[in-house]
């Protein structure tokens, strides 16, 4: 069943239906397991290796580069589908993507030429930015300092997401001299440990642990020329979170018309026969998938923001890219109260078209609430609010981007 | 047991146990099961008898004290504020529904051994019938959404006449023979209220036990059960409501960090964040001044005994749907939104705060709003009552 | 002048007035101006003189009685309502800021005369300014927003004294020589509030008309004043909701017609339809509860006189607060929503029912909720009092 | 400026903004101009015949037919802009857009020939359906009867939008056999009568007034060959409305933002020096602006899979075409509810940002929520969140399509 046919609303290209079809089974897999593994709170690491095996990792290289050089509103509409199967997984390969995003916007050559084909052999990319959880401006205390013809890295990083299923981490660090600076640390070497102490009540699953390291040793070509990030990234990462959401909206849509249909109880006060056929319930139904939709139409509406900005990069205006940038931002964020709100509410009000028994943890229907409600809050709402607010009535652009480590 | 029994001196014993009951609110919402050490602690405060009349040595307590403390308890931990105001449900129910012998039974052993009640009378499920035999009846079946009765000193229970499908209550201790506590409740919320199911082999229960009251039969005091009902859920949403906006504020004002371009060093002096708490206190007020007003009439409707009309019900059935439903409503919106406020680090596992949405959302699920709403907006159009019965 | 001096029968006069100022709303909404025949009545009625203390040969009525008349004449028209409260926010002013012989000047010429108060005393515009001349004061500019004036036998006037920016009040009558009273209010709603400008062109004010009441300069008694108007607002914003909520009940029950497919034959079967009655008469009962707390709040802190602490006066300041936000929000709700109950037809201005939208949204304009959200937030979060001052 | 340029999003396609280009000078002269017209109840005539003029009237005509050969969401997008400046000329022409589909789609090859060089030629086509307003599947009675080798026609329509500014009225009626008809009645034919009695206080400008027929003599050629409509009519005329409330959605948002940014007034409890600094206003306004962005995203969403019902009938597969309608019902269907209440959220609480000025007349901001609230009274939300319940849990199809009079 494509998305026209389920009524979610075409693809963002014409092709869209035919990338898709290669990566739909997957994700049927993975969401055949999602409750159980939410449960038992199990990792989804053979998932995530379906995935890379299927190419998903590589989605948004060139052909040429081995990839399916996906734009970003065909990427987007993927990890809306991805969400819609496990959220968890969607949120473990945030990162992956951001730092492929770093290497096709790289301005250096050598850059691309070392890490397009190690994302082309389906090696992925965990998050190392953060060190203090909310305080994402703070100085880096995590260090990487040149000895001999190495550098050495000590440190700890938090939220470290999807770093448990990755070949590397992308990390931001201070040099000898204070300055920042990023790289790439394999998650095997020596002195690198990772655990999954990541406590969250929603997207408990996403491997977003503490990961230390300990005289790390790493050679220069892990060392990224620039500590810039692409200069979409901030709009990037919000977007991700935002696509989680639609994607976990369809879930709920889907999960709460499936369990109205199966409800054989009869209210004596109800307003049919059949509770299916009761418009109090069908109403609730409705909206909820009404939400849904939104959410996805919202989302891919910003892709095409976060897309044009990308190719302003890749036309070489520095003018054009910086307002494309700045536009990016401002849809992304005039995206979030809308999308974040309509899901939340999905997530709870579900609930008013089933019975008692919805509530028992093996129907796994708190989880949608629980992982829209950690995604929002890593991506709060207000704050989007005022940043439009503040340009809609004083053209100012959005604030800090292209910092290290921002988003 | 309480020395000064008075409300004050009640509700001053719950605000105690409350504070006792937070400190392990969060690691007993992961464990679920009984919670034992708290079950011990409302024993020996004597709240389990407030409601007992003191004919039968109880403290006598009226319905809005026990729903008020219901409230008190529910804001630390919404399963023990649950147990409790099921327990108290019982106490109503024999209170109408049983004969004065039957009253004076089981509310002075009760007292005597400082009992709580659970109760298996789940009304939709239509899986547990009784057929005469003699002079009692043998029951055959289960019962679902059995509350309490994991850690109950004492059950009611309900069946259907397996040949007229009427609805009898009774109450047993749980070591009759032929029923079986299963202990399989495993809700996302609620955990410890071991609502779980309860098995019946050829349960023998004699006609002495049968709950009868005469006095009331047919009469609209008898429907006032569904009534209590509503006001134990909504007292629990409320208590968890308001005990969460007090976690949360103190979350913000000690744990949480400051929006990086916030302008502020200090996240509670962001005017947003105040804006919310603002929002969300004036919400709730709304909502408790409501559940207020559903106390007072559920009162004055007991006052009247079984001269009660049945438009004094109606009323009160309206006020109690109209408090129960806004609770619900504004209870739901806040355990959600306080997250807005604490920030990104509030949303795990070792704060717990997610538990108040579970037990809210868990809890108003035994309860459709959608149709209470909707019983309330026909009343606004027509000035017809709700029919009593379950929910209403 | 009614005979029974009773908070009842003052109530139940008000209730007939609304059923008479029902008729004319429409019409008067359209066409904006005086409401001179509700005037007439409303004079007629005795209501504009029952706040005045019996001393001072009025009604002594209190101001909860005074609020809850304002609240029932807003159900009909919120123009009537806005100028029955705002004539006792006089009253309260002049209680608290006047001298003894200022209050017994001005109130038994009010009670003699059956005065009705206007004001234009908008504290925002800093657009009139006194300077000293002799025994008295000179004043030249202008006040927007001058509620009432262009009906009032008398007004409040307000300045700054253009040397110290001190603001001084006092009364005056509107022939007062270089007064204009514009007449050129032209909101979207309340459209006979005569909210216009007032210009001054060398107005004379004589010391002895400067109200002064040395026994409340500086107390916490002095600057109950905001909370009274604070009061009035919500008090229109409610009886405004409530009467949106019947009228569009009345309509929906006779005139709307079934959607095509909803299965039902007449449009108040519809299930939904009842759900959103419902779900808005719930919300609506509980602003209207916090609508009565505010008016205990404020009678009591009224009760305490000059003794009135700091802290009871913050308090009250915030439970009026609270109260003013949730009506304002409430009503905005009701206002907006009943239209998807009615349908189609019913949006027209012959049916006249989206006055009720525009009166709120304009009048919740003289009444920043988003501030008063955020002070009532800050109170949760600290536990301090708004500052006293203009609307908080 | 382009909808990119000022963060609305892009247009539906690559040549979008070439197309809008041409009529962007007239929206700007027709939304100069509307809150006068709204204060003083003046008809846009003048703003009806600059549209003419400039060929948006002909906009889905095929170039080859003298149109522009705009598809659907291209369509929607310029009724986005056209209604940011005034949302009643949207709705005088709704109807014309309406018979321009039934055209397009006809099956009857005389019936293409014989419309399209009219509407080529800048004749336009009100709105006759409607006799007693919400009872629209109500049998009509308005009789058109055969006489000799005319037809002869009486009755009433109510609600008639955009007829006063119009050439023909599209209009549903029975024949002498009781049986549906439809036909074109020319406005100014002898019999007619229009008056201006719509009398909402709302899109009060949308000359949705009663007209009335007595004894008209119509021609064969002005009588549809079939009284079916164009089997996506539900749909669009929704989708209309939505595409309007997206458009009002954007002008409430300029409308705020300018005004806070031109406040002088400052609050002594404010949270900042300037209004327009203070975070809390610039939060509301932020929020206003994302529900339009929203509206805007979701509205031509729902286009794209109204354009492939089109698209299906032009393909002449009958299942596919009935699969792609009820697609594109429910998509439209599932954006009721969150545009509309998006909309009328925002065109209330845009008040929260600004003083007690902002309640006169002259700023003519409460004509946004009177325009918004006639709207959505025109198209119940809950009605179309049961529909959609019903498909998702019993897999119902939409109703009522295809029926003469529906929208």
């Amino acid at each position: 069943m494509t998305t026209i046919d389920l009524a979610w609303g075409a693809g963002p290209s014409a092709r869209y239906d035919t990338l898709a079809a290669r990566f739909r089974p997957i994700f049927a897999r993975i969401r055949d397991g999602a409750i159980t593994r939410d449960l038992e709170r199990r990792l989804p690491f053979d998932e995530l290796s379906w995935l890379k095996e299927s190419g998903f990792t590589t989605l948004r290289l060139p052909v040429e580069s081995g990839g399916f050089g996906a734009s970003l509103p065909e990427l987007f509409a993927l990890l809306i589908e991805l969400s819609e199967a496990d959220t968890n997984v969607t949120n473990a390969l945030r990162s992956h993507f951001g730092f492929t995003e770093d290497v096709l916007n790289s301005r250096f050559a050598e850059q691309r030429a070392r890490w397009l084909p190690r994302i082309a052999e389906r090696e992925t990319v965990g998050s190392g930015f953060s060190e203090s959880g909310d305080a994402k401006l703070a100085a880096f205390s995590t260090a990487l300092v040149r000895q001999g013809d190495h550098w050495l890295l000590n440190g700890r990083k938090y939220y470290t997401s999807g770093s448990l299923f990755a070949d590397w981490i992308n990390l931001g660090a201070v040099d000898g001299d204070g300055n920042p600076v990023s790289a790439l640390v394999p998650t095997r070497a020596a002195g690198v440990a990772i655990v999954d102490d990541w406590d969250g009540f929603g997207q408990s699953l996403s491997a977003s642990g503490t990961a230390t390291f300990a005289d790390v040793l790493l050679p220069d070509a892990y060392v990224n020329p620039s500590p810039e990030r692409f200069r979409y990234a901030t709009a990037f990462f919000q977007l991700v979170h935002l696509a989680t959401l639609a994607g976990l909206g369809r879930a709920a849509a889907t999960d709460v018309a499936r369990l109205v249909g199966e409800r054989k109880r009869v209210y004596s006060h109800g307003n049919a026969d059949r509770i299916a056929d009761d418009p109090q319930i069908l109403q609730i139904v409705g909206r909820v998938r009404g939400a849904a939709y939104a959410a996805g139409a919202i989302a891919l509406k910003a892709a095409e923001a976060v897309q044009r900005a990308y190719e302003a990069r890749l036309a070489g205006d520095d003018d054009a890219e910086t307002a494309a940038v700045a536009i990016a931002d401002l849809e992304v964020n005039q995206a979030v109260t809308v999308i974040t709100t309509l899901i939340l509410e999905a997530t709870t009000t579900l609930f008013d078209a089933l019975g008692a028994s919805a509530a028992k943890r093996g129907t796994g229907l708190d989880r949608h609430w629980r992982n829209a409600r950690t995604i929002a809050s890593h991506n709060p709402r207000v704050y989007r609010d005022r940043i439009v607010g503040d340009y809609a009535v004083n053209g100012t652009p959005p604030p800090g981007q292209y910092r290290v480590g921002q988003p | 047991m309480t020395t000064t029994a008075t409300p004050e001196s009640w509700l001053a014993e719950a605000a105690r146990l409350r504070a006792l009951f937070a400190r392990d609110a969060v690691a007993n919402d992961q464990t679920g099961g009984q919670p034992l050490a708290q079950l011990r602690l409302l024993k020996d405060s004597g709240l389990l008898t407030i409601g007992v009349p003191v004919a039968y040595g109880g403290g006598g307590a009226g319905w809005s004290t026990i729903l008020r403390v219901t409230r008190e308890l529910a804001k630390a931990d919404g399963s023990i504020g649950h147990l409790y105001g099921y327990h108290a449900n019982f106490l109503h129910n024999l209170l109408t529904q049983a004969s004065e012998d039957q009253r004076r039974d089981w509310l002075t052993r009760t007292v005597a051994g400082n009992w709580l009640w659970g109760n298996s009378v789940n009304s939709f499920s239509h899986s547990l019938f009784g057929r005469r035999d003699g002079d009692g009846w043998i029951l055959n079946g289960r019962r679902p959404f059995s509350s309490g009765t994991h850690v109950a000193d004492a059950i009611t229970i309900a069946w259907e006449d397996e040949a007229t499908d009427a609805r009898h209550f009774a109450a047993v201790t749980p070591d009759r023979a032929g029923l079986t506590i299963l202990h399989d409740w495993d809700g996302f919320g609620q955990r410890q209220t071991g609502s779980g199911t309860v098995t019946y082999d050829n349960v023998r229960i004699h006609d002495s036990e049968v709950f009868a009251n005469p006095d009331v039969v047919g009469t609209p005091f008898a429907t006032l059960g569904p009534l209590h009902q509503q006001s134990v859920l909504l007292n629990v949403f409320i208590g968890q409501a308001i005990g969460a906006l007090e976690e949360a504020k103190d979350y913000t004002r000690t744990k949480s960090r400051p929006w990086v371009y916030s302008g502020h060093d200090r996240h509670s002096d962001d005017p947003w964040v105040k804006r919310v708490y603002g929002e969300l206190h004036i919400r709730l007020r709304g909502a408790e001044l409501l559940a207020d007003s559903a106390l007072e009439a559920l009162n004055g409707a007991w006052a009247k005994g079984p001269a009660l009309t049945a438009t004094e019900r109606g009323e009160a059935a309206i006020t109690v749907a109209a408090a129960n439903v806004h609770a619900g409503e504004v209870a739901l919106d806040v355990t959600q939104r306080i997250f807005e406020v604490m920030g990104a680090r509030s949303a795990t596992r070792a704060n717990g705060f997610d538990r108040f949405w579970r037990n809210v959302r868990t809890h108003t699920l035994h309860n459709p709003a959608e149709y209470k709403t909707r019983n309330v907006g026909h009343w606004v159009l027509t000035g017809e009552f709700p029919e009593p019965g379950t929910f209403q």
